[in-house]
């Protein structure tokens, strides 16, 4: 009953244009997250401790999956019957279930590595490395 | 349309994973590692939707993706939480010689 | 009144997990939602003696709050992009811890200010002892930033508003 | 050391790489797993017996109920196993040692615990209700709501958890979980039928012989999920303190 009200509702053939702006919305959604997600990997591979890694990931893993989620989610409505609203709701609960967990479990981790004695970088080091850096540049 | 841009997108992700792995392998600490598997994790969680759209049972695997988020979060409490584990009394007066440098409240 | 709101919140939340609408798993939901409100209601909702006014005023408030908040979460990917591509950007790494005190009372509105750390440019919560926030920053510009205040005003406008009020009469 | 280990792992990885490639393809209906007469038989067969429309589930918990019920028997005796080792063997080494707690809950972990646990629950429920129509059922149901209650536990201290679900009680619901299997196995025998023959429950039911198995497949994995739900929480507050239930992880 709910699927006829709805595609009563809100009626509209699959090739109009409005369709292909949420799919062009979902696609350019999920190449954004990628490109978010290329700077996360970077980041981990070149940053030189665990806390500014984890700044790279905590931060970059939480818009890359909402973004490559959601924009999944826009892609694969194709009518608007409840059981498509019910698929982008759920794929919305889990982008707000990482949203929620993310900042949670990297804090948890900084925290754990702090209480570890895993120590941050301090001024010296940062000047060593970059020292080295130079160095190597120079050869 | 949604088949090919699914399989790019699962196949880049695949590929960028690679430097994460690199440094689940190399990284210095436990903890890089660990920092590491979670990214991959949250990743899974997008790639089980990919999955599910080229099955045409995104339906399920979404529950899928759930679980796998929901463990990943658990996984990451764990291990966070085992690093401040309980520590018997005698190894704890050996240890007093390092101290545990710490912030004050 | 709160085990009632706090019923109807799990049954929509099974609503659409389920997505079928027939009496058999409907009823199915009422039960396992009331069985779960039994068991565990007392995690929502955690400071029960405010009005719901005041909660309503609070959801509207949180909902202004979130765009705000995506735009910072961008800033910040733009920001972690361009340290990790760029040569300028990687030179310009200067991580550090700052302490900061803060005036938000409630635990909930200390949770969200601290996520909400986590999520803006260069900063990451680390370490939380009462009302002192210990902060991993990134680079110097970042810290000033911080040290400001934008985030903690717009979470207390949020969640405390009193305690806002209070301080610029003492101002 | 450790490169002698990378290189055994490299080769055994390639050899089950290279083993993999003897599989029959995805959903090939010529492989030797589909085309046994026991197979086809369920496949012809499920939908006319029982109405679900996930035949793992039919399978799992109708046609092979006995296997089911036992193996939910032995999860039961394994948390039991576990917990009378730790707690009431012999005085082990590690039981007269005095223990420091040096930990105090995190305010954003506890913080986002409060606001998942109860999504977690009705996940978990979700799961376990909807065996029959998608994967699911009472084993991943179960598991998935322990997960919330170690979560609690992991969040706060072992206390809280404890507070909340008793080992005792852990143990009184997970019995009960294997009394509500077996009892719906039993009820079918007294009405006529051989024991865990669901069709029979009909008699005393007002629903056709097809939903009354269908309807008991609901109830038999409810049991399966108490009992896997209480033993998960029960294996981690034995093992996470060496069985004394307190001051643990």
């Amino acid at each position: 009953m709910i699927d006829t009200l709805a595609s009563a509702v809100l009626a509209e053939p699959v090739n109009s244009p409005g369709w292909f702006l949420v799919h062009a919305i979902g696609v350019s959604m999920g190449i954004v997250g990628l490109i978010f997600f290329l700077g996360t990997a970077v980041g981990v591979v070149r940053f030189p401790d665990f806390y500014t890694r984890m700044h790279a990931a905590g931060k970059g893993d939480t818009l890359s999956t909402m973004l490559m989620l959601t924009g999944f989610g826009l892609v694969m409505m194709e009518d608007f019957s409840a059981n498509s609203w019910l698929l982008l709701l759920k794929i919305l609960g889990i982008v707000l279930f990482i949203f929620i967990t993310t900042p949670t479990s990297s804090h948890a981790l900084m925290r754990a590595a702090f209480e570890d004695d895993e120590m941050p970088l301090g001024e010296e080091d940062l000047n060593k490395l970059r020292k080295r850096r130079a160095k190597s540049k120079s050869k | 349309m949604k088949e090919w841009f699914a399989i790019i997108m699962g196949a880049s992700l695949l590929v960028l994973m690679i430097p994460i792995l690199y440094r689940i392998i190399v990284g210095p600490t436990g903890f890089d590692r660990i920092l590491c598997a979670n990214v991959i994790g949250t990743k899974t969680a997008v790639i089980l939707v990919i999955i599910g759209t080229l099955f045409d049972r995104v339906d399920m695997f979404v529950d899928f993706a759930i679980a796998y988020a929901l463990l990943n979060f658990v996984g990451a409490i764990v291990v966070s939480r085992y690093f401040n584990r309980t520590v018997p009394l005698q190894e704890m007066e050996k240890d007093k010689a390092k101290p545990r440098r710490r912030l004050k409240a | 009144m709160y085990p009632i709101v706090v019923f109807f919140l799990l049954l929509s939340n099974w609503i659409v997990f389920s997505g079928k609408f027939d009496a058999f798993h409907l009823g199915l939901g009422v039960v396992s939602s009331l069985f779960i409100t039994w068991i565990s209601q007392d995690f929502l909702f955690h400071d029960r003696s405010k009005t719901w006014e005041e909660r309503m005023r609070e959801a509207g408030a949180f909902l202004q709050y979130i765009p705000w908040l995506i735009v910072e979460i961008i800033k910040a990917n733009l920001h972690v992009f361009k340290l990790a591509m760029t040569r300028t950007g990687y030179e310009e790494v200067a991580p550090r811890i700052v302490t900061i005190k803060t005036y938000l009372k409630t635990d909930f509105a200390k949770f969200v200010f601290a996520n909400s750390i986590t999520l803006t440019p260069g900063t990451i919560t680390m370490l939380i002892r009462g009302d002192v926030f210990h902060v991993h920053t990134m680079s110097q510009f970042l810290e000033d930033d911080l040290m400001e205040g934008a985030i903690e005003r717009k979470v207390a406008e949020v969640f405390e508003p009193d305690v806002l009020k209070r301080k610029k009469i003492k101002r | 050391m450790k490169k002698t280990a990378f290189i055994l792992v490299l080769c055994i990885g390639l050899l089950l790489a290279w083993a993999a490639k003897d599989f029959p393809a995805w959903g090939d209906p010529q492989s030797p797993a589909s085309s046994s007469p026991v197979a086809s038989h369920f496949i012809a067969n499920t939908g006319v017996d029982t109405e679900v429309p996930n035949m793992v589930t039919a399978v799992l918990a109708d046609y092979r109920g006995f296997d089911t019920m036992f193996e939910t028997v032995v999860v039961f005796i394994a948390g039991l196993a576990v917990f009378s080792i730790l707690r009431g063997g012999p005085k082990s080494r590690t039981r007269d040692r005095e223990f420091v707690v040096d930990f105090e809950p995190d305010l954003i972990v506890t913080n986002t615990v409060r606001l998942i646990v109860p999504v977690i629950q009705i996940f978990a429920f979700y799961v376990l209700a909807h065996g029959h129509v998608s994967p699911g059922g009472g084993f991943q149901g179960g598991v998935t709501m322990g997960a919330s209650f170690i979560l609690i536990a992991l969040s706060w201290d072992l206390k809280t958890a404890l507070a909340r679900f008793p080992i005792e009680r852990c143990f009184t619901v997970a019995a009960l979980g294997i009394v509500i299997y077996a009892g719906i196995g039993l009820l079918s025998l007294f009405l006529g039928g051989e024991f865990l023959d669901y069709a029979h429950l009909a008699k005393i039911f007002p629903v056709s012989p097809e939903m009354a198995r269908y309807h008991a497949m609901l109830g038999v994995e409810i049991g399966v999920g108490f009992t896997v739900t209480a033993i998960m929480f029960a294996l981690y507050a034995s093992l996470s303190t060496d069985g004394r239930m307190r001051d643990g992880l």
